[in-house]
């Protein structure tokens, strides 16, 4: 299967075309190029892994060469870690990845020797993952392409690095493929910490003494997560002589041997890290000073998406055991803190990096409660999630390089003014939340597994949850659809480009026809994902009810048309609205108490008096604190 | 904190009693016999002075002495009684009932009778023969007389109409006023 | 523009119970600014003394407002008996003292209503204006008008109440204090109401006395003066004392003004009980001449009457300070920070009278 | 039988420069506006501030004549509550009071008529 | 369409009036009197009212406001104008401030005399705006009825 | 349940829902007006209000608001619809919430200030029930072991027994959705409200009157949530269910008219803590058991 290593070293390639083709139309055209192929790479992998029957395959059993290329991999992204911290001062942050890359490479060339094993293992989870990065992945670059146009001509005092931009995007999707395709402990370790500095770069591309500082955090709170791989490694190595993901699990399935335990702990704990989970929060809303293409690529396709994908592969390690429960009980509990968060938000990316957070909760806690149908869901859950943040991410940036903000209250009647962004937008944040689309009746299974599970605290957290979500998604779409009171606002040109059009029409169209091949999806991939995590497959969902919800999404999709329809025959009078009648002759203003014109302003709620990240940031902190301490000791304890 | 559901005693109590709603219009409301309704003048004793337009605070009276007229804007009249208080003759009075909404606003114009007028204007002359003769003293004498004997005769059949207190007492002259 | 909203609030509103307006600038819900405007209701009626003389001007002055219309009359005419210098008859005095209990009872039983009603209580609101109609059949009559009573006259009062009146009287408030007894308890302990008026729009001591509030309002923050203790009309020989609350909140304006409309049943009682016989006016002769203040306890507070006047049938200058006029810095003041939702109720907690605010 | 307080009101007049200090004086004394109100009389204003003690229903009034010209003083510095009354003082009367706290600026009643209390235009 | 008499919505403003009438109307809808028995709903939305009753007189600053409510009510509507001072400026009239009546900037179509108007007096008065009410609206209809007009087109 | 008779239901539900939902109003009015010892309107006012509205001018401030409307109307009765087809009751009410999505689009489109502010009250209310609805269905999964409504209404036992905990936070929770004081934040039948007509302000006429339609279709939908409390394989238990039904909606009336309107942070806090007292604790002890 020579696209296996194809998929990794190409997007690396590309990288290194990207750092030195630096005149901008042939660097467009390469990158076009570069994404072109990626997505076709993703997609050639998933026809060859289905022509090969759909299973497991194992591929490249001993490899110690690469093993040690691996390892000098880590050891140059520790130098160069270091040399930043240096330069920019932040002395500690160095010796969170000296120390696990020293410890692992003292492991790896003085330790025991470890079992044979395949280092690259494709199966249905890994497909999965493939073709999200693969094709959303690839469509982020080519609206980044767009994107970074206008955002430079925005910004104007950000230097313009393009070329450092696109290289990291090409680097992040080749670290993203490594990851998802490998089986060795030792080459994820590799990959993990790439993303991590790949993100950390990326965070901070503006330079700024902000983009600065949160890179550092995203950097510190990653590594220390690295710190928890590398240690989880390292025991479970000493103790089992074992270095694949695939023999972690079984140790701990089939002989619940302790030490594996520990590591599946350690690693879980590293999960939360990647996956922006409480306590470790803060990074993701750091990284948010980025580009948005950055954003939407840590957020939907890579990075967080990286911590869950390594604890689905774990969850059956993780279902009805302490370390499962406590990761469950973190993850639930992020979904209701961050949503709860999100509502105190303005800034349009903040809600959306915070939903993004709330949603990995919920995924977090399926992964926890680490049964069948809890990863049934929490699949779903990861697959809409990811194009539908990443059709957010992407439509909120265009809409900031045409309205110039990305304040959710200036986007006050956007379907007026730039009707087709606003658009893609509804149908982005309709299907965050709304019946008919997945992410509903994903987070439907969810609930119901847990209760399945009796897993009670996760199921109120959830039940919570729920109402806290729709709570400020759905005001982010009133306020998209109220008319404008800002005459002076509603003269704008939408300079949305091509490529930007293009990734995000594909998005919204996926998006669309996902909702009703769902239940195709659910016998083929969901299933076969399933059935290799844990040798059955019982759905949550029948089939047939699948079905039967496809006609009632079609129904639900219909109906509005319908609505629409009618309500056009009727004729209206159009009258001015309710302004205790002083209104001024147009619905924009009112007379004030000295008799002159006021404007209208009608904002939406936001609660920061109780829902301010500011107020409930810090204690759901020590709250998650607690919880992770909590389950760390009980692993070490168990193992001790 | 206080307690819940404080008043369901009372509703409960409510619900099992008679509505206080008055069944009005069905049944015609009795009016207090102070109840300041409307303005009713028993024109013949009007001597036209012109006391109670000056008092009206609204402005809702005219007097043409002359013509032997007495308007009244019910739809301008706010019922305070001042110019019953004020006429030197009496002949106005306050009696309850209501002047009834209409969709238009209309004056109401009181006439004197015409026997009225003239018997007015015979003691007119009566008057001036007097002026101009002193001596006919008596006959202006018995002239006051009667018309003290006709106010007595006007006020009692006011207060008649007074205790009959029907509401739509002003009726007849409201749509007296319609037709024109 | 950030988190706030700008709305205006008013001229016509349901809550509001007559035209004001404000602009409103909220977060949320919570008020940040809140400027009023009045003027809706202005008609200048203090500018008819040019075109009345001084006794039809008392029928205007009644109509300032159809709540305390009494007392305006009574105001009026007791400025002008000031400057006349003339006595009223005793019986008179007590006569105008039961009426103007009556426009207090019917005043603050309008306003607890009201009040139910802003907080959104619709059952007790109706449970207070069904007591409050017997006040209006009572006035009815004993002065053959329901609000507006017009039954002063300089040197006494133009009406007298019968002995068979008397005894309807005092019989219907004997029903009245026990049906207002019953709801009293839900004003005053019910966890929904309480929610809406404990410690809601807090106006301090200090605040009350600085911002020249008056009246119940005034008497809610601890400050117990009352203008009745000065003893016009009857008051001097009727024994009361102000009542006050030292919370300043809704709950306590709300406690004020339940517990003043009892203590007008008492003193109806006792005015009944000591009235003397006798004439009920005295008649004076010529125009007024020489300028007066009067002061009186009206339902909502202090109002302050002054009469300038040279001899002539017309008046030179006829002035009128309401107490809701003197309460407005107050209400700006209680209105910050407060809820939209308490707006309409903070608005209704000072009893604001705009028609003679603003005259 | 309760006691009866009635103090008789006292009428004190002064000059226009004398105002703020003389209400300054009273705030000190633990006085309160009760009301402020003009008058136009014999084609002069006469301004009246009424202070009152809650404690002893003193009511005091301080009388400023003033011309038709004449600046007053704005005393919402020293006395907030009295912005309302010197906002209707300047609209209905046209009394030329400077520096008022919130100032409407003639637009308290917003009427259409100009000082229709203060002097008559033209006649 | 059908009676429509049975379901009027009221529509209050209070303009310069002396509270009397005002509250009179609310008196009108409380217990002793519940005008509710005839249908009657108190909206305070002009967009859902049928019959506007206005007390007390117009003046210089609500009169735009008075017209305002009018032009955002729906047809068919009635205006009834409660109170003298709504019927012609009542005591007011001469005050440099006062307008008139309701009648000076909206069509009025049942006065309601009386100072205060009494509840009686307002229930009489809601009584014929309704019959007025039922009479529009069947003109309305027969308009609709005859398609010149569609739906909504002003009538 | 055969196919026909889950028609038979759901058209049942179609034809009766408003007659029922409009009834049970007028007695609701009728009701309220004798506990304020008023007349108070007919019993069959409700409809002559609609028909009113029905006839009259049709006026919008922003078109958009029919079309939103309608969507919400037409949601609603296919919320109601599945649920009387016995489908999964939380899917009807994942359903139920994007009606109420739309209803509160309908409300913003406007852009007016009290509906607007009206509408962001919904959404608190919605936030406010949303957990009391899920964990109901949850409850009614975990007594029964499914989430069928026509399963849950034929098995052998009455599940008010098991869950009375989540039966008293739906009932909670109805006040709410039937925007009954204490806690008709976002608008409001009584006559003065803060937020003039709240969400409602700006529809008028024939948007109204669907409006109003709607409401009783959600009624009767709520009341059918209701029923299935007591309602099972045996005969009586639907003479259970209407008493229980009339029982919960006395309730509802007495509690309307016998409290305050809170405010939306009060009505948020009681909500949740009385959801997490009362269905939580329920949730606990079926689990355990
Ligand atoms: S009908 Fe006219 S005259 Fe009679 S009481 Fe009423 S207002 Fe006065
Ligand atoms: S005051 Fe009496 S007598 Fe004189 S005009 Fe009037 S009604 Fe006639
Ligand atoms: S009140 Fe008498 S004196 Fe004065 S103008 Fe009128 S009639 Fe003449
Ligand atoms: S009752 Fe008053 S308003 Fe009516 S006519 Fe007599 S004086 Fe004029
Ligand atoms: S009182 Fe005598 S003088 Fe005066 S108006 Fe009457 S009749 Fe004439
Ligand atoms: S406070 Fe009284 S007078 Fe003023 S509007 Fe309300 S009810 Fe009418
Ligand atoms: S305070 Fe209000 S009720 Fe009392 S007199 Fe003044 S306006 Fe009327
Ligand atoms: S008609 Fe009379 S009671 Fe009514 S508002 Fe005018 S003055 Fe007041």
């Amino acid at each position: 299967m020579f696209i296996v290593p194809f998929l990794i070293c190409f997007p690396l390639v590309m990288a290194f075309l990207m750092f030195v083709i630096r005149e901008k139309k042939l660097q467009a055209a390469i990158a076009y190029i570069g994404a072109a192929v990626i997505m076709a790479g993703a997609i050639v992998l998933f026809m060859q892994w289905l022509t090969n029957g759909s299973t497991r395959i194992s591929l490249y059993g001993s490899e110690g060469m690469v093993d040690h290329l691996i390892l000098a991999g880590e050891l140059a992204l520790m130098v160069l870690v270091t040399v930043l911290c240096f330069k920019y001062r932040k002395y500690w942050i160095c010796l969170l990845s000296i120390i696990p890359t020293l410890a692992v490479a003292y492991y790896e060339l003085t330790g025991p020797e470890l079992k044979a094993m395949a280092r690259v293992r494709i199966d249905t989870l890994t497909v999965l993952m493939v073709l999200i990065i693969g094709i959303i992945g690839s469509l982020i670059v080519i609206y980044a392409i767009g994107y970074m146009d206008g955002y430079h001509k925005h910004y104007k005092d950000v230097e313009d690095r393009r070329y450092y931009f696109f290289m990291l995007l090409f680097a992040f999707l080749g670290a993203m493929f490594g990851f998802v395709m490998t089986d060795s402990l030792l080459w994820l370790i590799l990959f993990w910490e790439t993303t991590s500095v790949c993100s950390f770069m990326l965070i901070g591309y503006t330079r700024t003494d902000e983009a600065i500082n949160n890179a550092f955090r995203a950097l510190w709170m990653n590594l220390l997560g690295g710190c928890g791989l590398s240690a989880g490694v390292v025991v479970f190595g000493y103790m089992t002589q074992l270095g694949s993901i695939s023999g972690l699990v079984y140790q701990v399935v089939q002989n619940s041997d302790v030490y594996a335990l520990l590591a599946v702990t350690l690693i879980a704990f590293a999960a939360l890290t990647k996956s922006a989970q409480l306590p470790f929060s803060t990074w993701l809303m750091g990284a948010m000073v980025a580009p948005t293409p950055s954003s939407a690529l840590l957020h939907s396709a890579t990075m967080v998406k990286a911590g869950i994908y390594i604890l689905y592969r774990l969850s059956p390690a993780m279902g009805g055991r302490a370390t499962g429960t406590m990761i469950a009980l973190v993850g639930g509990f992020t979904f209701l803190m961050a949503s709860i968060m999100a509502i105190a938000q303005t800034d349009a990316k903040k809600v959306l990096a915070f939903s993004t957070i709330s949603n990995l909760g919920l995924m977090v806690a399926c992964a926890g409660i680490g049964k069948k149908e809890t990863l049934w869901a929490g699949i779903f859950l990861m697959i809409f999630h990811a194009i539908s943040k990443s059709l957010l991410f992407q439509d909120v940036g265009a809409t900031e390089n045409t309205t110039h903000s990305r304040d959710i209250e200036s986007m006050h009647g956007l379907i007026y003014r730039v009707p087709k962004l606003a658009i893609f937008m509804f149908i982005g944040i309709a299907a965050m939340f709304l019946a008919p689309f997945g992410m509903l009746v994903s987070k439907w299974s969810a609930l119901r597994a847990a209760v399945d599970e009796r897993d009670i605290v996760v199921a109120l957290l959830i039940a919570f949850g729920s109402a806290t979500t729709a709570f400020y998604w759905t005001k982010w779409l009133g306020k998209i659809i109220s008319p404008t009171h800002n005459v002076i606002h509603s003269e704008i040109k939408d300079i949305t480009k091509p490529g930007e059009n293009l990734s995000l029409t594909v998005h919204a169209v996926l998006m669309i026809a996902l909702c009703i091949v769902f239940p195709f999806l659910s016998d083929t991939l969901v299933k076969g994902i399933v059935l290799d995590t844990y040798g059955s497959y019982a759905p949550v969902i029948p089939t047939m009810v699948l079905y039967s919800l496809v006609g009632i999404v079609v129904v639900v999709f219909l109906i509005p048309l319908i609505a629409w329809r009618i309500g056009k025959e009727r004729k209206h009078n159009v009258k001015l609205a309710y302004m205790n009648g002083i209104n001024t002759g147009t619905n924009t203003g009112f007379i004030d108490s000295f008799g002159n014109e006021k404007q209208l302003w009608m904002s939406n709620y936001y609660f920061e008096n109780v829902c301010g990240e500011e107020k409930i940031m810090v204690p759901s902190q020590m709250v998650a604190i607690v919880a992770v301490i909590v389950m760390i000791c009980m692993a070490i304890g168990g193992a001790l | 904190m206080g307690k819940i559901l404080k008043f369901a005693p009372t509703i409960i109590k409510n619900l099992f009693s008679k509505p206080v709603t008055v069944n009005y219009p069905a049944e015609p409301y009795n009016y207090p016999e102070r109840s300041r309704g409307h303005i009713e003048i028993d024109i013949d004793n009007c001597i036209g002075c012109g006391m109670c337009t000056r008092a009206c605070p609204p402005g809702a009276l005219k007097v043409n002495k002359n013509a032997g007229t007495w308007t009244i804007d019910r739809f301008d009249c706010i019922a305070c009684g001042f110019c019953v208080e004020k006429c030197p003759k009496k002949c106005l009075f306050m009696v309850p009932g209501y002047q009834e909404p209409m969709p238009g606003k209309s004056e109401v114009e009181y006439k004197k009778s015409e026997e009225q007028m003239a018997k007015e204007a015979e003691q007119k002359r009566l008057q001036a023969e007097r002026a101009a003769a002193a001596k006919k003293a008596a006959a202006a004498k018995a002239a006051a007389a009667k018309a003290a004997a006709e106010k007595a005769a006007a006020e009692k059949a006011a207060s008649e109409a007074d205790s009959k207190g029907q509401p739509s007492a002003a009726k007849p002259e409201a749509e007296k006023a319609e037709e024109k | 523009m950030g988190k706030r909203s700008v709305i205006p609030y008013g001229p016509q509103h349901p809550v509001l119970p007559e035209p004001v307006h404000l602009d409103l600038v909220i977060e949320d819900e919570k008020v940040v600014e809140a400027i009023p405007n009045i003027g809706f209701v202005h008609r200048g009626l203090e500018s008819l003394t040019e075109k009345k003389d001084w006794e039809t001007m008392q029928y205007v002055i009644e109509r300032t407002c159809g709540i305390c219309s009494f007392m305006h009359g009574m105001g009026y005419i007791t400025t002008l008996e000031k400057i006349f210098d003339c006595e009223v008859p005793d019986r008179a005095k007590y006569l105008r003292t039961v009426w103007c209990e009556f426009s207090r009872i019917h005043s603050h039983l309008l306003w607890l209503g009201l009040l139910a009603d802003a907080f959104g209580f619709e059952s007790l609101f109706y449970q207070c204006w069904q007591i409050r109609e017997k006040i209006l059949d009572m006035v009815e009559m004993t002065t053959g008008g329901r609000l507006i009573s017009s039954v002063n006259k300089v040197g006494g009062v133009l009406k007298d109440i019968t002995p068979e009146m008397e005894k309807v009287i005092l019989s219907t408030i004997d029903t009245m204090e026990k049906q207002l007894l019953e709801i009293k308890d839900t004003f005053f302990e019910d966890y929904s109401v309480q929610a809406r008026t404990k410690g809601v729009g807090v106006l301090s001591k200090e605040d009350a006395y600085e911002l020249g509030c008056c009246g119940p309002f005034m008497r809610a923050s601890g400050i117990a003066t009352d203008m009745r203790k000065m003893g016009y009309c009857a008051y001097g020989d009727i024994d009361f004392e102000p009542i006050v609350s030292n919370d300043g909140d809704h709950f306590a304006r709300c406690y004020v003004r339940m517990m003043e409309v009892f203590q007008s049943f008492d003193i109806i009682r006792q005015a009944f009980s000591k009235m003397p016989g006798g004439e009920i006016v005295l008649p004076v002769k010529g125009n007024p001449n020489g300028e007066a203040f009067v002061r009186l306890e009206q339902p909502r507070g202090e109002a302050v009457y002054y009469i300038k006047t040279s001899g002539k049938k017309n008046l030179d200058r006829f002035r009128l300070r309401t107490p809701t006029f003197a309460n407005l810095p107050g209400l700006a003041h209680i209105l910050k920070g407060c809820e939209l939702s308490d707006v309409g109720l903070a608005i209704l907690t000072i009893d604001p009278c705009i028609s003679c605010t603003e005259r | 039988m309760a006691e009866i307080i009635n103090p008789a009101d006292v009428l004190i007049d002064i000059d226009v420069t004398e105002l703020l200090p003389k209400v300054m004086e009273f705030k000190t004394n633990g006085y309160r506006i009760s009301q402020a109100c003009a008058a136009y009389i014999n084609e002069k204003y006469e301004l009246s501030y009424s202070f009152t003690d809650l404690n002893t229903y003193e009511f005091i009034t301080l009388r400023v004549v003033i011309d038709v010209d004449t600046e007053v003083p704005s005393i919402s510095e020293i006395i907030p509550a009295a912005v309302f009354y010197e906002n209707e003082m300047k609209e209905l009367f046209g009394v030329k009071i400077k520096m008022i706290n919130l100032d409407y600026d003639n637009k308290l009643y917003r009427i259409n008529a100009k000082a229709p209390l203060g002097p008559k235009e033209g006649n | 369409m059908g009676k429509v008499k049975r379901s009027p919505w009221l529509l209050h403003y209070d303009g310069s009036s002396c509270n009397g009438c005002d509250i009179e109307v609310l008196a009108c809808l409380t217990p002793v009197y519940d005008a509710e028995r005839f249908g009657v709903m108190n909206t305070g939305d002009p967009m859902q009212a049928d019959i506007l009753l206005i007390t007390g007189s117009i003046n210089s600053q609500n009169a735009e406001v008075v017209k305002q409510l009018y032009d955002q009510m729906p047809r068919p509507k009635v205006v009834v104008a409660v109170g003298v001072c709504a019927c012609t400026g009542g005591v007011f009239k001469e005050c440099y401030n006062v307008y008139g009546g309701a009648d000076t900037v909206i069509p009025v179509d049942i006065y309601v005399p009386g100072c205060a108007a009494r509840p009686q007096s307002i229930i009489d008065g809601i009584v014929k705006a309704v019959a007025l009410f039922q009479e529009r609206s069947d003109e309305h209809d027969a308009l609709r009825k005859s398609g010149k007009n569609g739906r909504g087109e002003e009538l | 349940m055969t196919i026909t008779s889950r028609v038979i239901c759901v058209i049942l539900y179609i034809i009766l829902g408003p007659l029922i939902g409009g009834l049970l109003e007028g007695i609701d009015r009728k009701i309220a007006a004798r506990m304020q010892r008023r007349v108070g309107p007919p019993i069959l006012q409700p409809f002559y209000d609609v028909r009113k509205l029905f006839s009259k001018q049709v006026i919008a401030v922003n078109r958009a608001q029919t079309f939103l409307l309608m969507t919400y109307f037409l949601l609603m009765v296919v919320t109601g619809a599945m649920f009387f087809a016995g489908q999964d009751i939380l899917l009807c009410f994942f359903i139920l919430s994007t009606a109420a999505t739309f209803l509160y689009f309908a409300a913003v489109v406007t852009s007016s200030p009290y509906s607007s502010i009206g509408a962001s009250r919904e959404l608190i209310q919605m936030m406010a029930y949303e957990p009391a609805v899920i964990l109901t269905c949850v409850g009614f999964y975990l007594a029964s072991g499914t989430f069928y409504v026509d399963k849950i209404a034929m098995s052998d036992s009455i599940y008010l027994f098991k869950m009375p905990g989540f039966f008293l936070a739906f009932v909670f929770i109805m006040t709410i959705k039937m925007r009954k004081s204490p806690f008709d934040t976002a608008t409001s039948h009584h006559m003065h409200q803060e937020l003039v007509k709240g969400l409602t302000t700006e529809m008028g006429a024939g948007n109204l009157a669907m409006f109003q339609v709607t409401e009783w279709y959600e009624n009767v939908f709520l009341l059918g949530v209701v029923a299935l409390f007591v309602l099972n394989s045996q005969w009586w238990s639907i003479i259970a269910a209407i008493v229980l039904v009339v029982i919960v909606y006395f309730a509802e009336i007495l509690i309307d008219n016998t409290n305050a309107r809170l405010k939306w942070q009060q009505m948020l806090k009681i909500t949740w803590i009385f959801t997490l007292c009362t269905a939580g604790v329920n949730l606990l002890v079926l689990m355990l058991i």
